[in-house]
């Protein structure tokens, strides 16, 4: 019984058990020991991310509160895999600007807290618990963002971060009140069954996807990402362009697909619009950013809007080739952010400006942030070709063709700005490069699975097959 | 390992030694042996053609491999070839080759030049051998985004624009070429069961008219855009321009020939209600590009945007074959790539090294280097006359093929749209002329005395070009028996 | 259930409540001024879900358990909030809302 | 030994030479080494052309009374559809064999003659290259059974022209000459590509002798196919592959490239623009006579008559003012060649009709003779004086005695005084004009004079006019030089009484039939006579220096200027190609491609980027707006929903 209990939240139970574990330890740690934690929670997490590996089971806790099946649990694991990965890349910032101030247990309860919060919501079978992991997992992240107090523009992403955080989920609770008055109950599978759609229904349906269009940074609820990203160390901004915003869309896909399936008509107009939206603005802000955070950030805003093309398919291939995407995504965006914050790291530059002539000193990491680019542009063989080409051919199948149209617009448009860093990097020289650098064991690791995957994921048919086949949960 | 697959196993396992290389020599020496390798392999293939059609077999495509790989989507990795598209891998490894022999010198990041070019010949051949509408624009993208790094670091001028707009144009056509490709997949099939396979769409012909009529014209210009149609044609003046010689070699021998080719394999076959709706509109877009490249082309005094120029012209008469819809205008079509290919290569060559000794490729500034660099100078006196369809050589065999077959038409419109395709020869005369004249001939200029001579390698590359331009214009039915199956294979939408 | 006070009322009076307090945060130029209408913007939700459980679906409570939940994180993010104002206030020396437009475009 | 099997080495040979010359150019530097493989190649060519003439005409031609045609060598090239192909042949009949034996006659003195003519230049062995190169596409166009073959060399002959008037690729002249000389010609060739292909399709097919044949111009006749502006579509594509034949032989007013030509090497244009190549328009129509005569009533030939006529006449008008030697001669040779398209047009096709075809071959025949002799001549004594221009001669004959003779001979040839050769095929062609049409024989018996007239200007003012002295001593010293002037000379003056009844060999209906000179007769003296008249003034003229040409040329005040400034067709072509081709065609095409084709492609790139700078002000910055963007969003959202559903 309790063995079954925790084998259906096993991902969950784990990450607590990994926060307390890591908390107990670091209360043993003089202040000048701190960086054993960081091997600790490597070993942990990897640790965390095997076990999550293993296929998951269907099944429901706390009366339906919880839910859980396969494709949930990969989904959980797909975003151990991000976590992992972020964490890597966070190695050697913790150790230069963290530890001489005495912190690093924090970043990873932090963090993991906020992966607690991200299963939780992805796991929600009702509106309590989508609420409570969707705070659970934007209150700690606020507080990473704030993580570089020494400087300004952490703590106005910061304050910028909680407040809009704030605010949106304030309107999306009052969203979800609205549907809770109208279907008489807070669990999705008894809302599935009532009928008529009362106006009072539609905006608190409307509010409550603008709370998770808020996360995924949707056209108009974006306005935060850029700011914060910016703002926020590359690490947590890396976070929120991948793992928030994934599992995001993930339980989007999850609210819109089963409880709120007799909305579609409504739903696929306004994702429709979103798309639209979504897509032109991000794209148009991205072209002319500088900072390559910033310039990263509205990328990802844009990536959002070709995510709509798959979600606005509404059934099971919509679900499979999302998340899908996602995945890839993972892997594309948290290379780039990697290579940026590796540079960042060694440099302290992160203006795209500044990379001019970059693959002359360090090749090696030039090449990563190409191919991350040329991933997220979608560009054949990368990965990313193949999540956006299953995009499209989600929407086309419905017939929205129009909408692929206008995505392939847009993508050409970002190949362009994607294409700039590559040219400063790659075709430009300049007076004085970025000298070269030697990065630490645990980012080349962290870098080099991530241009695996960036290289094969998509080549290699058999991941796509296993998504597909744990997606028809409906 | 099936022998089609080699041609993107080989190249690709080329970037993968070239990846360790340290040095020039290593680099242009690994490049040469995979692209040598690849070279005997497209005459074994050519030769196993042969050998296989000799033996009766008429299947459409031979060779075929047919491996699920997306079995959800219905992708496969399905390839094969005909006869066009044996005579295009030997096209594409030729060049290859001819351009590493131009590249000999290249002095800066050697190895990353030669992963790059031999990158975009992967998805060169890849496109060639791919039945697979999926694979297909795969390796097409494949092949044009090494462009944007070939042209950006080793290019000249206006790189780093022409660089961009070139990836922006064609990646921008080739978006419309997906939506297209998602369009014909969704109607690939009457019973639901969706299909890439070009074949097999073909044979289920289940695409509405209607919807033809929506997704040619996106597919045409899709394709059409890398093909230098008129007026999206545009990046390629400034790309050749601005491109390093085995680039614009490869780029206007090779790449521009997938435009030509897409059409004919994919657009026109898949969708022939469409095609005849569109035909009418799109062969004056033909002819004008036509015409009018071979115009423009006359006031350019910068010798690569002379040949892009006469490039879209020569393009636009591979696109005008093919919409005249018969047998021997598509044959011609098919020449005419060929051809130009090899023409076009051997031009940027002569030009890339004129330039590289001269500094200069403004032909006013230049003159009478006959006497200088004779063999150069004589090599592009040749490429020339050949360019402007003299016989002998390969363009006149194409040109005219396409222009009787235009005249086959039993339809005014399209015997007077021959007509004035075929004024272009004249106009080619001039501008080719017009370079001879003032470049070639003259008195030489004093600065330009000792310069050095054409080197073994260049002279390998020039011979290796020319021997296929005069090859193909000299006996011509030897080419057409390879082509003509494959051309009355996918004409057949058309003859009911 | 308040004999005399129909649900209309309160579902006024919590929107009232809510769109007086997204009034508040939109124009509040301190940063604590808007903590405080955040605060009165979930206070309105946690009485609707109170009054909806109580007027509309008195069997069960599941509406007022949420509004339980919603008292207890709106406490933990005011806590957080304030927090980083504080951070905000040792950068700029101020808690207003205008110090903190440096990240834009 | 009559299946004609060696036919084929007959061109092969000269390829051979071209392919030996062009490709192992340095290892030919020696000159006599590339010459004698010239040589060779040619003279071995000459015999077997001579042989096949002598077995076709006196052996095995005829059967029933006419010459069969004989394919001994054929070759499906390119199949274009079923009925459509290019098929490389050699078509053995009386036209071509003649052909054969003139052009291979002419390029083997040629030959011999550029072994002194061309000593010591650096390019010796690409000359002979070029030469053979000319020979093998010149002996391949006349051998043609097809009609794309035809146009297959007639190309090839034109880039050997063009190469070999580039020859000297140093002197800007001869570049813009070679040039023009191209890209007139191609654009004619644009019209006969045109041709042959309205052709190939109403006819149904490239093959001359099907073309020719009763049965297809029957068909013909039946099917015309869609009348445009009054004339059938075959009728249309005869007369554009007229247009073609027009621009090779310049005709008016595509001649302008002719005597430009003539900055080539003097052997080249003996070769090339005066004996062969000009008169491969002549033999085109000739080809297609037939089809010609039968098709629209002949209204095609009609034009060819007034076109010949006319450039006759205009050519002739021309020539009276030129000071240079060659141009003098390049002007006659186009007049000459009106002649012969003259003597076509006017043809009937059967039996005695035909002498005006006959009459045509027949001057093409002695002309090449003649006009060989007087370029080569002419060679020999720019060689001698070093300038091509009359004002530097004078008083030449007793420093190139040969040459005067022979030039004299040819002079008398050309200006048509019995018993040399010119004199039996021009009268044939007055003959035939007269019996056609007056006036168009009025043009030609007014052409014979003024032939006449400058023909012996100019050998008066080379040869006498008065003594001279020269800085080097003109003289004749090359025997390679000499030898085929020589030859020719008696050529000149047998070739013309031996041949005739030319029509025993050559006529429309290859039928041979006999006719016989009337010597006496008043259309004959007329012509004699109206030749010595011009003798005559052309001796008083210019037998001493006198002032009487600057006094004539001043009493023909305009026309004299006009006539001497080419009728300013050069210039109306300049304004053409430059003013409206490069200036109103080309500079706008690739101005429109710069700025509006290519501006659209970068206007999209800047508005992209125009519009991304102008609304990043919604990102100010300020939290607040951000919320007010989300509400705004929600009510958009509300809103997009209201519209679309209620």
């Amino acid at each position: 019984m309790y063995w079954d209990i925790f084998h259906l939240m096993r991902n969950e139970i784990l990450i607590i058990i990994a926060i307390l574990t890591v908390m107990t330890v670091d209360l043993f740690l003089s202040k000048n020991k701190k960086h054993h934690v960081i091997r600790l929670a490597h070993l942990l997490f990897a640790v965390i991310l095997i076990w999550s590996l293993l296929p998951g089971k269907t099944g429901y806790l706390f009366g339906h509160s919880y839910l859980t099946n396969p494709l949930i649990n990969f989904f959980k694991a797909i975003m151990n895999i991000g976590v992992m990965l972020i964490m890597l890349q966070a190695v050697n910032w913790i150790k230069r600007d963290l530890i001489p101030q005495g912190f690093a247990s924090e970043f990873y309860i932090l963090i993991w807290a906020s992966l607690l919060g991200l299963n939780y919501m992805i796991s929600s079978g009702d509106f309590l618990m989508f609420y409570l992991g969707l705070e659970l997992s934007a209150l700690p992240i606020a507080a990473a963002v704030a993580f570089e107090f020494f400087r300004k523009r952490s703590a106005e992403a910061a304050i910028k971060y909680i407040m809009l955080a704030a605010m949106s989920s304030a309107i999306m609770l009052f969203g979800i009140s609205l549907i809770y008055a109208t279907s008489g109950s807070i669990y999705f599978h008894d809302i599935v069954n009532t009928k008529e759609m009362p106006l009072l229904e539609l905006i608190g349906f409307v509010m409550m996807v603008s709370g998770v269009a808020f996360k995924i940074s949707l056209v108009p609820f974006h306005f935060w990402t850029a700011d914060v990203y910016e703002g926020a160390p590359t690490v947590i901004s890396n976070y929120l362009s991948v793992i928030s915003k994934g599992a995001a869309v993930f339980i989007l896909m999850i609210l819109l697909f089963i409880p709120l399936r007799r909305y579609e008509q409504t739903w696929t107009i306004m994702l429709y619009v979103l798309a639209v939206l979504t897509m032109f603005t991000g794209n148009f802000f991205a072209l002319r950013q500088q900072n390559m955070k910033r310039f990263l950030a509205y990328s990802s805003v844009a990536q959002a809007g070709f995510i709509l093309l798959g979600v606005i398919g509404g059934n099971v291939r919509a679900l499979e080739t999302v998340i899908y995407f996602i995945l890839i995504y993972i892997f594309s965006n948290v290379a780039a952010f990697g290579a940026v914050h590796v540079i960042a790291m060694h440099s302290g530059k992160e203006n795209m400006k500044d990379y001019e002539g970059l693959y002359r000193t360090n090749p090696l990491i030039s090449l990563v942030l190409m191919l991350a680019l040329f991933s997220l542009a979608g560009i054949p063989f990368l990965a990313g070709f193949f999540g956006k080409f299953f995009l499209y051919a989600t929407a086309a199948e419905k017939g929205y063709y129009w909408l692929v149209f206008i995505a392939v617009i847009n993508v050409t448009i970002s190949l362009y700005y994607y294409l700039l860093p590559v040219r400063a990097a790659f075709l430009r020289k300049s007076e004085n490069p970025i000298p070269h650098f030697k990065s630490d064991i645990y980012t080349r690791i962290g870098l080099v699975i991530l241009v695996l995957g960036i290289l094969f994921l998509g080549l290699y048919s058999p991941v796509y097959e296993y998504i597909a086949e744990i997606s028809k949960i409906f | 390992m099936d022998i089609l697959t080699l041609f993107v196993i080989v190249p690709a396992l080329t970037v993968g030694i070239l990846l360790f290389t340290k040095n020039l020599r290593q680099a242009r020496l690994t490049a040469l042996a995979g692209m040598l390798i690849q070279t005997a392999m497209a005459f074994h293939l050519l030769w196993r053609y042969w050998q296989e059609r000799s033996a009766g077999n008429d299947a459409v495509m031979l060779f075929t491999k047919d491996k699920l790989w997306f079995p959800t989507w219905g992708i496969h990795y399905h390839i094969g070839v005909d006869g066009i598209s044996v005579l295009m891998i030997m096209l594409t490894s030729l060049i290859v080759v001819a351009g590493i022999f131009v590249s000999w010198k290249i002095d800066d990041l050697p190895k990353e030049f030669f992963i790059s070019l031999i990158m975009l010949a992967t998805g060169v051949f890849g496109f060639f051998i791919s039945l697979d509408l999926f694979t297909m624009f795969v390796f097409y993208e494949i092949a044009v985004i090494p462009m944007y790094l070939l042209i950006g670091i080793w290019g000249s001028g206006p790189r780093e624009y022409a660089a961009m707009k070139l990836t922006l144009m064609l990646m921008g056509a080739s978006a419309l070429l997906l939506v297209a490709i998602l369009g014909i997949y969704f109607h690939s099939s009457p019973d639901g069961h969706y299909t890439f396979n070009i074949l097999e769409i073909a044979k289920n012909a289940a695409i509405p008219p209607a919807m033809q009529k929506i997704f040619f014209p996106l597919a045409f210009i899709g394709f059409g855009t890398i093909g230098a149609l008129f007026p999206f044609h545009t990046w390629s003046p400034d790309g050749h321009a601005s491109a390093p010689t085995a680039v614009s070699m490869l780029h206007a021998g090779v790449l521009m020939k997938l435009g030509g080719y897409g059409i004919f394999r994919v657009v026109m076959y898949l969708m022939p209600q469409g095609t005849l709706f569109w035909t009418d509109f799109f062969l004056v877009l033909a002819v004008i590009g036509v015409v009018y490249g071979a115009y423009s082309a006359i006031r350019q005094t910068d010798l690569k945007y002379i040949n892009a120029y006469s490039s879209v012209s020569h393009l636009g008469l591979v696109l005008f074959g093919l919409l005249m819809l018969n047998k021997t205008a598509w044959n011609g079509a098919m020449l005419q790539s060929l051809s130009h290919g090899f023409i076009t290569a051997l031009f940027f060559a002569l030009i890339g090294m004129i330039y590289g000794r001269t500094h200069t490729r403004d032909v006013t500034r230049m003159r009478g280097i006959l006497r200088i660099i004779p063999f150069i100078a004589t090599a592009y006196i040749i490429a020339g006359m050949a360019n402007l369809g003299l016989p002998g050589f390969s363009g006149f065999v194409a040109e005219m093929n396409i222009f009787v077959g235009g005249f086959l038409n039993n339809d005014l419109f399209k015997q007077t749209m021959t007509v004035l395709a075929a004024s272009s020869i004249v106009v080619t005369a001039v501008y080719i002329l017009r370079v001879v004249g003032m470049m070639i001939y003259g008195k030489p200029k004093e600065e330009y005395r000792g310069i050095p001579q054409a080197q073994w390698y260049e002279k390998t590359a020039i011979y290796i070009l020319i021997f296929f331009i005069s090859a193909i214009g000299m006996i011509p039915s030897f080419w057409i028996k390879f082509i003509e199956p494959g051309v009355e294979n996918f004409l057949k939408p058309f003859l009911h | 259930m308040i004999e005399g006070i129909s649900i209309q009322l309160i579902l006024t009076f919590t929107t009232l409540l809510f769109f007086i307090g997204l009034y508040g945060f939109l124009t509040r130029t301190n940063l604590i001024g808007m903590l405080i209408s955040l605060e009165l913007m979930l206070n309105s939700e946690a009485v609707n879900f109170v009054a909806f459980n109580q007027y509309l679906y008195p069997g069960k409570l599941q509406g007022s358990i949420f509004s339980l939940f919603i008292i207890a994180l709106a406490a933990a993010e005011t806590a957080l909030a304030l927090a980083i104002i504080l951070q905000v206030f040792k950068m700029t020396g101020s808690t207003d809302v205008k110090e903190v437009k440096d990240l834009k475009y | 030994m009559s299946d004609y099997s060696w036919v084929i080495w007959i061109p092969v040979l000269p390829l051979a030479s071209f392919l030996l010359l062009g490709l192992f150019n340095r290892y030919f530097r020696k000159e006599p080494i590339a010459a004698y493989i010239g040589m060779l190649s040619l003279g071995i060519a000459w015999v077997l052309s001579l042989y096949t003439a002598y077995q076709y005409y006196f052996v095995s031609g005829i059967q029933n009374g006419k010459y069969i045609p004989y394919l001994p060598f054929r070759w499906e090239w390119l199949q274009f559809s079923d009925h459509l192909s290019i098929e490389l042949g050699t078509l053995i009949d009386p036209v071509s064999v003649m052909m054969l034996v003139v052009v291979t006659t002419i390029s083997f003195m040629v030959q011999i003659y550029s072994r002194g003519y061309m000593h010591g230049d650096s390019g010796f062995a690409r000359f002979y290259a070029y030469l053979s190169l000319f020979s093998f596409s010149m002996l391949s166009l006349v051998l043609a059974n097809n009609l794309f073959q035809i146009y297959i060399f007639w190309e090839l002959v034109g880039v050997s022209s063009f190469l070999l008037i580039g020859y000297y690729f140093e002197k800007p002249s001869a570049i813009a000459a070679s040039k023009k000389a191209f890209i007139v010609t191609r654009f004619a060739d644009f019209f006969f590509l045109t041709g042959i292909l309205l052709i190939g399709y109403f006819a149904g097919t490239f093959d001359i002798e099907t073309l020719n044949s009763m049965q297809t111009l029957k068909w013909i006749g039946a099917h015309p196919g869609p009348v445009f502006m009054g004339l059938s579509a075959v009728t249309w594509a005869l007369i554009l592959i007229f247009i073609g034949g027009a621009g090779k032989s310049a005709m008016f007013p595509l001649h302008i490239w002719l005597p430009d030509a003539m900055e080539g090497p003097t052997p080249v244009s003996a070769l090339i623009h005066a004996a062969t190549m000009v008169v491969a328009g002549v033999f085109l129509v000739a080809r297609l006579f037939p089809l010609y005569y039968f098709t629209g009533d002949g209204f095609t030939l009609r034009i060819v008559a007034v076109v010949g006529a006319f450039s006759a006449l205009f050519a002739a008008v021309i020539a009276l003012t030129q000071e240079d030697i060659k141009r003098v001669l390049a002007y006659s040779t186009m007049s000459q060649i009106g002649y012969m398209m003259m003597a076509l047009g006017v043809s009937g096709y059967e039996g005695h009709e035909g002498m005006g075809y006959m009459a045509g071959m027949f001057h093409l025949f002695t002309h090449a003779m003649f006009k060989a002799l007087l370029f080569l001549a002419a060679g020999i004594i720019i060689h001698a004086v070093h300038s091509n221009y009359m004002k530097d001669m004078g008083g030449l004959k007793k420093y190139l005695p040969v040459t005067h003779w022979m030039f004299l001979f040819a002079a008398l040839a050309i200006s048509g005084i019995p018993p040399f050769a010119g004199f039996y095929s021009k009268d044939e062609i007055l003959h035939a004009a007269f019996k056609y049409n007056t006036i168009i024989w009025f043009t030609g018996f007014f052409v014979a004079g003024l032939t006449a007239f400058y023909m012996f200007r100019l050998f008066f003012r080379i040869f006498y006019n008065g003594e001279r002295t020269y800085e080097h001593p003109p003289k004749e010293n090359s025997k390679f030089m000499l030898f085929p002037v020589v030859f020719l000379g008696i050529l000149t003056i047998s070739a013309g009484w031996i041949f005739t009844p030319f029509s025993l060999y050559v006529s429309p209906t290859r039928e041979p039939f006999s006719y016989e000179v009337h010597y006496f007769s008043p259309l004959v003296l007329g012509s004699v006579l109206v030749a010595l008249t011009g003798i005559g003034l052309a001796y008083l003229m210019y037998y001493k220096p006198t002032d009487y040409p600057s006094r004539v040329a001043r009493a023909f005040g305009k026309l004299y200027f006009w006539a001497k400034n080419k009728f300013y067709v050069d210039e109306f072509y300049l304004f053409v190609t430059k003013k409206i081709i490069f200036d109103k065609i080309a500079r706008p095409f690739a101005w429109f491609d710069r700025h509006v084709v290519d501006g659209m492609m970068n206007a999209i790139g800047n508005t992209t980027l125009w519009i991304s700078e102008k609304i990043k002000f919604i990102q100010s910055g300020r939290m607040q707006e951000y919320g007010m963007y989300f509400i705004y969003g929600v009510v958009f959202l509300v809103m997009v929903y209201y519209f679309f559903n209620f």
